[in-house]
C-alpha cells in the first residue's frame, strides 16, 4: 500500500492535465461550430456560387457529424496539424508558435518582477502589521488591484510614454534590436500586469507571516536563544511562504488570461491578441489553435505551480503511512 | 458545591450584541456608503442624466467640460457625463446578475457536495477542478464570441464561469461545519437532512456565502470592463464603460474625458466593493469563525 | 544564606497589564514570588488566572500589547525586564528554557530534528563540527527516552507522535542544562501514559539534577507528584504559597479548598454528593 | 461468557454483544478498500436501568466509536446490539423516533456541541419540538424549567453559546439531552475539555440527575480518576478489545488485568511526592494492534512468551460480575499487579475509609 507520495500525486496531477487539455479541445471544437455560417463559406465568402460551396463542402468533408470532425481535427492537432489560417492563408501551427514565445516572454518578465517585488512588500507590511507602512501598502495594493488592466495601461501609455516619453506606447517587439530594446518595450506591460497582480500575494505573505510570528516556533525559536535573523529566516520565512506560493500560482495561471486585455492595450504581437482578432474575423484554425496553445500554456503553468507546492511542503514529501 | 462554581468558573461578558453591519470596520462602512451612491446614480439616471446617453451630436465632438458638459463630449458629440452615468446602470445590473448567479449556484453546489460528501464530492470536486483548469478569459472570448455579444449572454457567462470557485470555498466551509458535533447531535436527534442543512448550517455559511457574494461582484466587474473593452460585451451605442474606454482611447489625444470618466467610475466602484470584501471577510472570514470567542 | 543567594528568579511586586480595545487590564496584580535553586515549584490555578502570562513575563518575552506596569522580574540578579535583546538571548536556552504546552507546535514544520538541536547547541556553542553536534543531539534524545535517536534526527517534527514531540521539546529545553526550566503545562491534552512517561522523566531530572524548575499546570494531582513547593493562583493573584504538603492537603484560602476538594482522586471519596446512590449506604456494597 | 461478564444484580436494558467496528475509505479510482484493524473488536457489555457503566480507556482505543455507534452514528461492522426491545444496528436515520429519543448523546466539546448561531434557549428547545411537538411558544416553561434543572439562570436562554463559560455550555449540552427525556444517556468525555473545577460540578449535577430519574449512563473517559466514585461498573478498552469489566470496586481492587494496572499506576497520588520514576522510556507502540494473540502483549510486563502473542486470552471470571481477559490465571495476576504501588495504595486508602 505504501506508494511513494509525490510520484504518485504528480501522476494524478499530469493525468488531471490531460483531462483538461482534452476538455479544452472539446469546448474549443464545439464553440466553433456555434459560429454562423460553415467553413466552405468563410474560406470563399459571399460571393461564392452554390456549386463552389458544395464542392468544397465534399472536398472538406464537412457533411460529416461533427464526432467524426472532431476526432479528425484532434487527430491532426496531435500531429502538430493546427490547419490553415483563413486570413493569412498560412499553416496555424507556425504563426502560434511565435505568438506562443512573445507571449511567454510578456508573462515570463512579469513574473519575474512580481515574486520578489510582491513578497517583500508582503514582508514589509507584517514588519509592523497595523503600523504606518502596513495601512499605506495594503490602501495601495487594494487600489491597484481594483483599477482595471486596460485602464491601467492607457494611463501608462498617456504619463510615462506620450507625455514624459520615458517608454514607447506600444509593445512593437518586431523592431527590438537588443536585450534592452526588449525591457524597455516591455516595461509598461510589465507594469500593468503587476499592478493587477500584487495585491493578492502581498496580503497572502503579510498575513501568513504574521499568522507564523505569532506561532509557538517561532516563539521557542526565540525563546531557545537564536539570533533574531536566523528566527526570521530558517524559521519563519520558509513556513510563511508556501500560502505566498500559492498565491503567486494562482497569478500566474491568471496571467496567461489577464495577458490578453494588456497585449490589446499595448498592441502587442501576443497569443491573446491573435486569438481576440481570429475572433473577429472568424477565423476558425487560427481560433481554434491559439485558444488551445494559450490553454495548454496556463494548464502548464498550473500543473509547474502544482508540483512546487508539493515539493515545498514537508508533510506531503514526508508523509507516514 | 454550586457555589464553587460561581466562585470558580470565569464567565465571559456577553457582548454588547450589535448588527453586523455596525461592527464592520470605518473603510468598509464608507465603502458601503459609496456602493449606495452608485445604486442611487444607477437607478435615477433618466432623472439626473442631462442628456440622453445615445443621443449623437448634442454638443460639437470633443468639448472640454463646461457648464453644458460637466465632463465635456465625445467624439460623436455624446455627452461624456450622461453616458457616465448610465454607463452605471448596465455595469451593476450585469456584474451584480453575474455575481448573483455564481454565488447562488456555487453555494448551493458547494454546499451540497460539502454536506453530502463521498464519491459524489470526490467526482464533483475533480469536475470542478477540470472546468477551473481551463483559462475563464478564454472560455468567455469563445462563448461570446460565436453566440454573438449581449449583455445578458456576458453576464450569465461571466457568472457560470466562476460557479467553481465559489463551489469550492463553499464546500470548504460546509465540510468544516459539517464536521462540528452539533451536526452529529442534530443527526442523533433524527432531523432531516433538509433541516439541518437550513437550521444547522446555513446560519454558520452565511458568512462564507456573503464574502463570495462580495468577491464575486468585484471580480465580475473587472471581467466584464474587460470584454467590453474587447469590444465582446455590451455592443455600440450601448454607454458601457469598458466599451467607453476602448472608443476613446484613440482620440484621447483630443480629449480625455471620454476615457477617464468611465475608468474613473470602474476604478472607484471596484476599489468600494474590494473594501467592503475586505470589511465583510473581517467579520465573516475564517479568522473570525476561528476565533467567536 | 540571604534570600538572594537563596532565590534563583524574584518576581517583587509585579503587575503586568494587556491591552484590549484600547483599554488596559491587570492580569497579574501585585504578585511576589521566588524560585529557589534547586527546587521544584508549581504554579497552579485555572484557565485565564494569568499564570501563562507569569510564565512569559519571567522568560523575559516582550509583546506590544502588554506591558510591566510595576514590580520587577530577577533571575539570578539580573534585572529581566531592563535587559538588551543581546543579553537576554545569551541567557536563553542556556541559563533560561521553557517546555512548552503544546511541543508538536512548537518545532518548526521545516526543519529536521537534527537542525533544530545543531542550531540551538550551535548558537551558544560556536566551534561544535557536525559530528559531536549529532553525537550529543543523539545523547539528549534518548535522554528523554525516545526510540532510535539516531533515525530521528533526520526526520521532520510531524513524523512523530505528540507524546514522542513533547519528548523533543522537553530534550531541546534540556540541551543546555539550563539553571532554571519553566515547563507550562508540558502535560495538558496528553494521555495518562504520555503523562507518566513525561513526568518520569523529570523526576528522573530532578533526582539527578537538582535543576530549578517552575511548572505551570491547572493539574494539582500531576504537581504534588514533583513539586517541593506550590503557589495556587487566582484571578492575577498568588492566593497561597507553601510547602506541597501544606497547601494541598491543610489548604488555607477558600478558594484552594474549592480547588483541593474539586479534583477527582483515586484515594478519598469526593464530596457524598458525587457517590451513586448505591453506594451512599454502605451495606450495599456487597460482593 | 457474556452472561458472565454482566452484572447480575440489575436488570440489563443495553446489551452489546460482539461489536466490531471498523473504520475503511472506499478507494474512488482503485475501488480497493483499505484494509485496517478494527476499531472496536468483539466488544460485549451491558447497562442496566439506573446505572452508570465507564468506559475507560485512551486515545483510540475505540470507546468514542462504541458510543457513536449505540447511538446509530456510526455503524457495526458486526454484533448484536439492542435497547429494551430496539434493535441497535439500524443507523439513525431509520430507527424510530421513540429509541432516538430514548437514547441521547454528549459531546466532549460543547464549543462544538453547540451551534453557535442559535440562543441557548432555541437550542434547548429544539428536542422539545422535534420529540413532543412543543411549539416555541409553549416550550418557554420547559426551557426554563430545564436551566433550573442543570442550575443556569433562566435568563440563559436569550444568550449565545459564546456569552457563557465552558462549564455552563456544558451544562446547556446536558439540559438539551435531558430535553428529550432520554433513559440512556451516552457521555462522550463530557468533562475532559473543562476546569476541574466545572468538572466537579457537572459530575455532581449528573449524578443528583440520575437519582431523581433512574437514568442509566454510558460514561466515557480517559480518567480513572473521574469514574472511581461515579461509576457503578467500569469496562477497560484497549485498542478495542474490552481487557476488564467489573464493579467499581473489584476493577479498582486486586487483582488487575495488567493493562488497568498500569493505567492506575499512571494516575497521580494526590499529596504525595514520588521520589523514583518508573520506566522513562516511550512505550514502543507499534502502529497497529498485533493480529494474533493479546492485543495488549506487546506493551504487557507480565506476558509469556510464546503463548500471549499467539493465542486470544480467556476471559476469567475473578469474582462474581468481575472478569479479565488474560492469559494469567486469577491467582497469578493477583500476585503480580496487586503488589504493584497502586494496588498498595488502594489498598491504605480503602482502609482509611472504613
Amino acid at each position: 500500500m505504501r506508494v511513494a507520495p509525490i510520484p504518485r500525486l504528480i501522476v494524478t496531477r499530469l493525468a488531471l492535465s490531460v483531462l483538461s487539455l482534452f476538455v479544452v479541445s472539446l469546448i474549443v471544437f464545439s464553440a466553433v461550430e456555434l459560429l454562423p455560417g460553415d467553413t466552405a463559406e468563410r474560406i470563399l465568402g459571399r460571393e461564392a456560387t452554390k456549386e463552389s460551396l458544395a464542392a468544397l463542402r465534399t472536398q472538406l468533408r464537412l457533411s460529416d457529424p461533427a464526432p467524426e470532425r472532431y476526432a479528425r481535427w484532434l487527430g491532426g492537432i496531435v500531429q502538430g496539424d493546427f490547419g490553415r489560417s483563413l486570413v493569412a492563408d498560412r499553416p496555424v501551427f507556425s504563426y502560434i508558435a511565435g505568438y506562443l514565445g512573445r507571449t511567454l516572454l510578456l508573462g515570463g518578465l512579469a513574473l519575474l518582477i512580481h515574486i520578489p517585488l510582491s513578497i517583500g512588500l508582503g514582508l514589509l507590511a507584517a514588519a509592523r502589521p497595523d503600523g504606518a507602512s502596513d495601512l499605506a501598502l495594503s490602501a495601495a495594493v487594494l487600489i491597484g488591484m481594483s483599477i482595471p488592466e486596460f485602464v491601467v495601461g492607457i494611463f501608462l501609455i498617456m504619463l510615462l510614454a506620450n507625455d514624459l516619453q520615458l517608454f514607447p506606447p506600444l509593445a512593437l517587439i518586431d523592431q527590438a534590436k537588443s536585450f534592452g530594446d526588449v525591457i524597455h518595450m516591455l516595461a509598461l506591460p510589465v507594469i500593468t500586469l503587476n499592478f493587477a497582480m500584487t495585491a493578492y500575494v502581498v496580503r497572502q505573505t503579510r498575513n501568513s507571516m504574521i499568522e507564523v510570528l505569532k506561532s509557538d516556533y517561532v516563539r521557542m525559536a526565540s525563546l531557545r536563544g537564536l539570533s533574531p535573523l536566523r528566527v526570521l529566516f530558517v524559521h519563519a520565512l520558509p513556513n510563511a511562504l508556501s500560502p505566498a506560493i500559492n498565491a503567486i500560482a494562482l497569478n500566474a495561471s491568471w496571467l496567461v488570461g489577464g495577458i490578453v486585455v494588456v497585449e490589446v492595450v499595448f498592441n502587442y504581437p501576443g497569443l491573446g491578441r491573435l486569438l481576440v482578432e481570429s475572433i473577429r474575423f472568424h477565423d476558425v484554425p487560427m481560433i481554434q489553435g491559439a485558444a488551445l496553445a494559450l490553454s495548454a500554456a496556463y494548464i502548464a503553468v498550473n500543473l509547474v505551480a502544482d508540483i512546487a507546492t508539493l515539493l515545498l511542503n514537508p508533510k506531503l514529501r514526508t508523509r507516514t503511512a | 458545591m454550586t457555589d464553587l462554581s460561581v466562585l470558580l468558573e470565569s464567565r465571559p461578558r456577553p457582548a454588547g450584541r450589535r448588527f453586523a453591519l455596525q461592527r464592520l470596520p470605518v473603510s468598509a462602512k464608507v465603502a458601503g456608503l459609496v456602493l449606495l451612491a452608485y445604486a442611487a446614480v444607477a437607478m435615477l439616471a433618466p432623472a439626473i442624466a442631462p442628456y440622453p446617453p445615445n443621443e449623437i451630436f448634442v454638443g460639437s465632438p470633443f468639448e472640454p467640460p463646461s457648464a453644458a458638459f460637466l465632463l465635456g463630449t465625445d467624439s460623436l458629440g455624446r455627452d461624456v457625463l450622461s453616458r457616465t452615468i448610465y454607463g452605471s446602470r448596465t455595469i451593476l445590473l450585469m456584474g451584480g446578475a453575474a455575481a448573483g448567479l455564481s454565488a447562488s449556484i456555487g453555494g448551493l453546489l458547494g454546499m451540497f457536495i460539502g454536506y453530502r460528501g463521498g464519491v459524489l464530492d470526490e467526482v464533483a470536486m475533480r469536475m470542478l477542478e477540470i472546468i477551473m483548469s481551463i483559462p475563464s478569459i478564454i472560455f468567455a472570448l469563445l462563448i461570446v464570441g460565436s453566440l454573438g455579444a449581449s449583455a445578458p449572454l456576458v453576464a450569465v457567462t461571466v457568472g457560470l464561469l466562476s460557479v467553481p470557485n465559489v463551489a469550492r470555498v463553499v464546500r470548504a466551509a460546509t465540510q468544516s461545519v459539517a464536521s462540528e458535533d452539533f451536526i452529529t447531535a442534530a443527526r442523533a436527534r433524527g432531523e432531516t437532512s433538509l433541516s439541518i442543512v437550513l437550521r444547522e448550517l446555513l446560519p454558520n455559511v452565511t458568512g462564507t456565502l456573503i464574502v463570495e457574494f462580495s468577491i464575486r461582484t468585484g471580480y465580475s466587474i473587472l471581467f466584464i470592463g474587460g470584454l467590453g473593452f474587447l469590444g465582446f460585451g455590451a455592443q455600440p451605442p450601448t454607454a458601457d464603460w469598458g466599451l467607453m474606454v476602448n472608443e476613446g482611447r484613440g482620440t484621447i489625444d483630443a480629449s480625455i474625458w471620454p476615457v477617464a470618466a468611465p475608468a474613473a467610475g470602474m476604478a472607484m466602484l471596484v476599489t468600494a466593493v474590494n473594501l467592503f470584501t475586505d470589511g465583510v471577510n473581517r467579520l465573516f472570514g475564517p479568522a473570525e469563525q476561528g476565533g467567536v470567542r | 544564606m540571604t534570600a538572594a543567594a537563596h532565590d534563583l528568579m524574584t518576581v517583587a511586586s509585579l503587575t503586568v497589564d494587556y491591552r484590549q480595545q484600547g483599554q488596559w487590564h491587570s492580569v497579574i496584580r501585585d504578585l511576589s514570588l521566588a524560585v529557589r535553586r534547586g527546587e521544584i515549584l508549581g504554579l497552579a490555578g485555572e484557565s485565564g488566572c494569568g499564570k501563562s502570562t507569569l510564565a512569559s513575563v519571567l522568560l523575559g518575552e516582550r509583546r506590544g500589547e502588554r506591558r510591566l506596569r510595576a514590580g520587577s522580574v530577577q533571575f539570578d540578579g539580573i534585572d529581566l525586564s531592563t535587559l538588551r535583546a543581546r543579553e537576554l538571548r545569551r541567557l536563553r536556552g542556556v541559563r533560561l528554557a521553557l517546555v512548552p504546552q503544546n511541543g508538536g507546535a512548537s518545532l518548526t514544520p521545516t526543519l529536521r530534528i537534527g537542525s533544530l538541536f545543531a542550531e540551538t547547541l550551535r548558537a551558544h556553542r560556536p566551534h561544535m563540527n557536525k559530528a559531536e553536534l549529532a553525537a550529543e543531539a543523539r545523547r539528549q534524545l534518548s535522554q528523554v527516552g525516545l526510540p532510535d535517536p539516531t533515525g530521528a534526527l533526520a526526520r521532520f517534527p510531524h513524523q512523530f507522535s505528540g507524546g514522542q514531540q513533547q519528548r523533543i521539546a522537553l530534550a531541546l529545553a534540556l540541551c543546555r542544562m539550563p539553571d532554571l526550566l519553566i515547563l507550562d503545562e508540558p502535560t495538558t491534552g496528553q494521555d495518562a501514559m504520555t503523562r507518566r512517561g513525561i513526568i518520569d522523566l523529570l523526576i528522573r531530572l530532578r533526582l539527578s539534577s537538582r535543576m530549578s524548575m517552575l511548572y505551570v499546570s491547572h493539574d494539582l494531582a500531576t504537581l504534588s507528584e514533583i513539586c517541593d513547593r506550590i503557589a495556587i493562583m487566582h484571578a492575577g493573584e498568588i492566593v497561597e504559597i507553601g510547602q506541597m504538603e501544606d497547601v494541598l492537603l491543610r489548604p488555607r484560602h477558600p478558594y484552594t479548598r474549592a480547588l483541593v476538594a474539586s479534583i477527582p482522586r483515586l484515594e478519598a471519596p469526593p464530596d457524598p454528593a458525587l457517590l451513586p446512590a448505591s453506594r451512599r449506604t454502605p451495606e450495599r456494597i456487597t460482593a | 461468557m457474556t452472561a458472565m461478564i454482566r452484572s447480575t444484580a440489575i436488570v440489563p436494558q443495553l446489551h452489546i454483544d460482539n461489536l466490531s467496528c471498523r473504520y475503511e475509505r472506499p478507494h474512488l479510482f482503485s475501488g480497493r478498500r483499505n484494509k485496517t484493524p478494527p476499531a472496536v473488536d468483539d466488544v460485549s457489555f451491558a447497562v442496566g436501568a439506573g446505572e452508570t457503566l465507564a468506559l475507560v480507556g485512551e486515545s483510540g482505543s475505540g470507546k468514542s466509536t462504541i458510543a457513536r455507534t449505540i447511538a446509530g452514528l456510526f455503524p457495526a461492522a458486526a454484533g448484536r446490539l439492542r435497547y429494551g426491545g430496539h434493535d441497535l444496528t439500524l443507523p439513525v436515520e431509520r430507527r424510530a423516533a421513540e429509541l432516538r429519543r430514548l437514547i441521547q448523546i454528549i459531546f466532549q466539546n460543547p464549543d462544538a456541541s453547540l451551534n453557535r448561531r442559535h440562543r441557548i434557549g432555541s437550542i434547548i428547545a429544539r428536542p422539545l419540538r422535534l420529540f413532543f411537538g412543543l411549539s416555541d411558544a409553549d416550550s418557554r416553561q420547559e426551557v426554563a424549567s430545564l436551566l433550573e434543572a442543570v442550575r443556569l439562570p433562566t435568563d440563559y436562554a436569550e444568550r449565545f453559546p459564546s456569552e457563557i463559560s465552558g462549564g455552563e455550555r456544558q451544562r446547556v449540552a446536558i439540559a438539551r439531552a435531558l430535553a428529550a427525556r432520554p433513559s440512556l444517556l451516552l457521555c462522550d468525555e463530557i468533562v475532559s475539555a473543562l476546569d476541574v473545577s466545572a468538572q466537579a460540578t457537572i459530575l455532581e449535577l449528573l449524578r443528583s440527575i440520575q437519582t431523581q430519574t433512574r437514568l442509566s449512563m454510558l460514561f466515557i473517559t480517559h480518567d480513572l480518576a473521574v469514574v472511581r466514585w461515579f461509576a457503578d461498573r467500569v469496562a477497560v478498552l484497549y485498542r478495542g478489545h474490552l481487557c476488564e469489566v467489573g464493579p467499581v470496586e473489584r476493577v479498582f481492587a486486586p487483582p488487575y488485568h495488567p493493562y488497568t494496572s498500569l493505567l492506575l499506576e499512571a494516575v497521580p497520588v494526590f499529596g504525595r511526592r514520588r521520589e523514583a520514576a518508573g520506566d522513562a522510556a516511550s512505550p514502543a507502540v507499534t502502529s497497529s494492534p498485533p493480529t494474533t494473540g493479546c492485543a495488549f502483549a506487546s506493551q504487557c510486563r507480565h506476558r509469556i512468551d510464546g503463548l500471549c502473542r499467539s493465542a486470544e486470552p480467556p476471559w476469567r471470571q475473578v469474582a462474581p460480575g468481575h472478569a479479565i481477559r488474560c492469559h494469567l490465571e486469577a491467582s497469578d495476576l493477583n500476585r503480580i499487579t496487586g503488589r504493584a504501588a497502586t494496588g498498595a495504595r488502594l489498598q491504605v486508602a480503602a482502609a482509611q475509609k472504613s
